[in-house]
């Protein structure tokens, strides 16, 4: 077990696995030369050359399609994409191909891909550079889709990832990179397709995955200052979801409230709201809560952005509300 | 080429069982047998045919909606692309891929692609492939005059290029994007032009002429196997049907198809064969006999063919669920 | 008041458009010489020249982006994407430029943007050219998103979007193109932003919106034979949601069924449950249920295909058992 | 054109304008004044103050990110630059769009786009707007060397080729995407040879020579304005600095940089005018203490000035909110 950073364990990771199998790469624009858009990749060219840490030119949708066909090849890319924002210029290659091979083929090929981006806003780099499109990629059958909070998983999902046979979107929240958090190498404990207890309480159930978790372990935290118990359950893999885990949490304490940054109507908030209704209507004492970015295109200055985000106060101050309800 | 009798045959007999196999599709379309898009490749056989003769067996292809043809030609059996088309668990994607999306990994034919130029990158990643497992295999991959317009072809010249994948393009140069003439979709209408400008070694070739299709991508599949870079060539060539069952055609000239239907590349191929004392009227026959035959039995075999169970539907979308 | 088709009714607003606005033109693939891939803009190139009736190259993303810009330098441009599987192609330039530009750029531009494109599942097209990604489009703040389920609406929807100074996404159903129904013309007499009770009951609320419309119609009838009178609202603005109108129905109802063809997972459904359960928890009186697609890339064959999607009969399963519950 | 000295001076004002600015920038960067990204232009400033010199005040501008040098000349002033970087609601964008994203309406300045290559498209439908309105204004369109490689480039090459849209292309080769020199993104390095295949006029030009800029910026705005066609040109420049504030540059090399320095935009037009009279170093001085003035009293400003009212966050979002 060490202390280190979200950025170190991905670096790790990468390591790794191009040290384990040679069939792995890693390929994405800047991943080489610069050590990555945000240095997750330094030094990697170095030890393991460019064939194998391998910059692309600007052409998302290529190099990403370029993985898949290298998946089917009997490659193991890992394909970077430098933010979630550039993924569009990618989305026809992961839904209509990587998708959609393995069923459109009756499981004759598979796409054994693993495609990491940063996603998020919070470094006030404004409307372009600042979606959390997480729900859209949950959406989508033949595809799963994970999202780190913690140092621990920021690593462990790049090699657990790359295990599983099908294409894997891994999310990694730009402003976690400089996190610190313990890392306990060798094969991971926790199955990356499940939901995770991250704190334990009775009063409230806060769901919450990505960027927002350690937002949500500082709201528990200032709540059980004033003796609200909030448990706090990291999503994880957002899809499939951990139905299971997250049903088990809110039957246990009644009360759910969701943090996600996406903007809220339509965001992955709902989805769970919802399945949550639909697995333990008659275990809530009321509705579930919300705490989701304000519908606008992120701005740029700083009151504005952070006024548009999940904030902390802004999840103590609902969970506050969710428990006086029947305090 | 016309020298090797035995050779010809089995391209004139590939390119009348392609022919053959695509007027009973069109026939069963009326009948309601196959649904969804139909998109015929009637008037183009030689291309696919000539451009897969130069293929080794363990070479990839990857291919658009418009590929009976190549898939026939490539191997998988008319019973199992008929059968996908009836939508039939004997189909060689078991009835979920249709018309648009045949595959088979034993021939190593990686796919129809029906987004437009999305093939481009795939056959870009197998090449990548290719080259990083040091094989001398190389990718063939098909796509139309329109999709040259879409960016990730640009995108996959220039990574084929930079890189030096052994990419053998084959542009299906029909003269028409659904119902856009070229003219109107491309500035510079010389689709050689484009992939000259990222460094690769292009050629344009009369699509109607099964031999100069095949000498064509010899050379290029040689050329590939040699320097590992990529190729491109144009295949000119006309498709005498519709763009798809749905299109009434109302935006050629009667004229213009009449013209190209002059240079039928069966029609042209068997004069060919004849003149030079190839084959025979009989031949011919024969070929045709067979290849109806197996067209026929092909249809009948997947009228007769079951359906998947509905309780598979959920089947091959991922290869296990989790948690 | 005239009968036509869906597909009719369209053609009308173009030609109206057309004829009214000399800034507006038509822009798409094959929507010229070709008449349109599902023929809603056949005879205008005859009518208004190649200038107006404009057919594009195959490049979603520019295309697309053309008519952002041409939205911004005066003109009131209707962009045709054949169909919403294309339009992956063309989101970057939807979601990064579209829909910020107007606050990015603090009010000082607009983009009066009409972009069409049909959707949905149902005529055996397979997994490529089946999806129903409209809650991906409702997600997006700076964008207007229609869709409709009726001949008037149909028309309606392609004149109200081009009235709107802002950029507005108009779902059309694939399916729905020879539908036949009644067409008035003149001014539309419902603003388009507001949902509609498309047929009134007591016993339960369909919800739905675009192809599954007329099915969930289709399905109040047959409950009616059973004696059981749902009330179908149709959405029809996907975004900004018609929360008053949903919400009326719901109170009056107190159960809620949803109809959206998107998969399950990550759908406008999960949205819309939420949205009732934050609004009317206690007029509720059990869990919302759902009916959407199976979460598998859209199989060719009819049968699996049928069974992928909503239908009539489990429509009105669900509504029996929703009313069972406290019948 | 260095016979006209006042336009001369002016061009050199331009080039020292932004150049401070720029360098302002970075110092309260440092300061956290400045936040996000911030794309340095310095080292390139002979490429915007020469190609803007040959448009007209209603023609439009479309650029990138690293587009402050283009706001300044275009006439948006240092303080509403300055106050957008420093988020307030003086700011041209009143601090929502910050450094990447500048806009003018007055000015025609269609603004700053940070997706890479996301300005093309937008571009073209500028100058379709232009066509279809029949004016005579065209739309300049900045971008990198490293947007040539994403397909949008492509695609708006052969839509303004094929439409004969009046765009004038101005890639601003600074010989890397972010870490990835030329040589290792496109497989042909000469940049005039894409879009000569689209059948549009190109031309390479010392982009560190503001002189050969303009002259072959008004060649080609002449030209548009004649044929109505679109034309390209490369402008061969550097970014003397990082590719933004977090860039450690390691990918360069520093004799590299060094060799580029050397020919300093500023350095050599300020020695040309001096060797051809036009300038003394007391012009040259009196500019500088003009343009730092104007700097200083930007940031001072944009320090005191205002932030936008947080109840005003869903401002500017749509028009009108309905129902
Ligand atoms: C990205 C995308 N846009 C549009 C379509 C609809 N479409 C299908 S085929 C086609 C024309 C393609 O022309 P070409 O590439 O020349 O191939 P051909 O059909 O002539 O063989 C179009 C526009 C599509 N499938 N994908
Ligand atoms: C589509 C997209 N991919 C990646 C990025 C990240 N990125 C920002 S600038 C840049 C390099 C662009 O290089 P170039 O076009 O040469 O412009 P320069 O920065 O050199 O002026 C990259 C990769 C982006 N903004 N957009
Ligand atoms: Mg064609
Ligand atoms: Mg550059």
């Amino acid at each position: 077990m060490t202390r280190t950073t979200y950025r170190e364990g991905i670096r790790t990771a990468l390591r790794t696995a191009l040290h384990d199998d040679p069939r792995v790469f890693l390929m994405g624009e800047d991943v080489g030369k610069y050590g990555g858009a945000y240095a997750c990749s330094l030094g990697l060219l170095e030890d393991f050359g460019p064939e194998r840490v391998r910059d692309t030119p600007l052409c998302e949708s290529t190099f990403v399609g370029a993985g898949i066909g290298a998946a089917l090849g009997g490659m193991r890319p890992i394909v970077e994409i430098m933010t979630v924002n550039f993924s569009l210029l990618a989305l026809d290659q992961i839904v209509n191909n990587a998708a959609t091979l393995r069923h459109m083929s009756a499981g004759q090929f598979a796409v054994p891909l693993v495609v990491r981006m940063a996603t998020g806003a919070g470094r006030q780099l404004a409307a372009q550079h600042s979606h959390s499109l997480e729900n859209w990629y949950a959406h989508v059958p033949g595809i799963k889709v994970l999202a780190s909070g913690t140092v621990q998983d920021a690593h462990d999902f790049v090699l657990e990832a790359l295990a599983d046979p099908d294409p894997v979107i891994v999310f990694e929240h730009q402003y976690l990179y400089a996190m610190e958090g313990e890392l306990e190498l060798g094969p991971a404990r926790a199955s990356p397709w499940r939901a995770s207890v991250r704190r334990a309480g009775a009063d409230l159930s806060v769901i919450t995955y990505g960027g927002s978790l350690p937002k949500a372990l500082a709201a528990a935290e200032a709540l059980e200052a004033e003796g609200i118990r909030a448990e706090v359950v990291d999503l994880r893999s957002l899809r499939p979801l951990d139905d299971e885990t997250i049903l088990a949490s809110v039957r246990k304490t009644h009360r759910a409230l969701i943090v996600d940054e996406g903007w809220r109507t339509g965001s992955l908030s709902g989805e769970l709201a919802t399945r949550i209704m639909e697995g333990a209507f008659y275990d809530l004492d009321g509705p579930i809560a919300r705490v989701c970015s304000a519908e606008v295109p992120i701005p740029y200055a700083k009151h504005l952005e952070d006024e548009a985000l999940p904030r902390v106060e802004t999840i103590v101050a609902r969970a506050k509300e969710l428990v006086a309800r029947r305090g | 080429m016309t020298t090797d009798r035995a050779h010809s045959l089995k391209q004139l007999r590939r390119m009348l069982l392609v022919r053959r196999f695509e007027e009973k599709c069109a026939e069963v379309y009326q009948q309601q047998k196959i649904r969804g898009f139909l998109h015929l490749y009637i008037g183009e056989e030689a291309v696919a045919v000539g451009a897969l003769a130069a293929l080794r067996d363990d070479d990839a292809v990857v291919t658009t909606y418009r590929e009976h043809g190549h898939a026939l030609v490539r191997g998988i059996s008319p019973d199992a692309v008929m059968a996908e088309m009836y939508g039939r668990a004997t189909g060689c994607a078991r009835g979920r891929g249709g018309s648009m999306h045949l595959f088979g990994a034993a021939q190593r034919f990686f796919g129809g692609y029906a987004i437009v130029g999305g093939g481009l990158p795939i056959a870009v990643g197998l090449a990548l492939a290719e080259q990083m497992q040091a094989t001398k295999r190389l990718v063939a991959c098909f796509f139309g005059d329109g999709a040259t317009e879409e960016g990730e072809y640009h995108e996959s010249l220039n990574l084929a290029s930079l890189w030096r994948l052994p990419v053998l393009f084959l542009c299906e140069n029909n003269f028409y994007a659904m119902g856009t003439a070229l003219a109107r979709h491309a500035a510079v209408p010389d689709l050689c032009a484009i992939p000259r400008a990222h460094g690769i070694v292009s050629e344009s070739v009369d699509g109607m002429d099964v031999v100069a299709v095949e000498r064509a991508a010899r050379a290029a599949a040689d050329a590939i196997r040699e320097t590992g870079k990529p190729r491109f060539l144009e295949l000119q060539t006309y498709r005498f049907r519709a763009h798809s069952m749905y299109d009434a055609d109302r935006y050629r000239d009667k004229a213009e198809i009449a013209e190209w239907k002059k240079r039928d590349p069966i029609e042209l191929f068997v004069a060919r064969l004849k003149a030079a004392s190839v084959a025979t009227d009989e031949d011919v026959a024969a070929i045709e006999r067979e290849v109806s035959g197996e067209v026929e039995r092909a249809a009948l075999a997947a009228d007769a063919a079951p359906l998947e169970p509905i309780s598979d539907l959920e089947r091959d979308v991922l290869a296990k669920v989790v948690p």
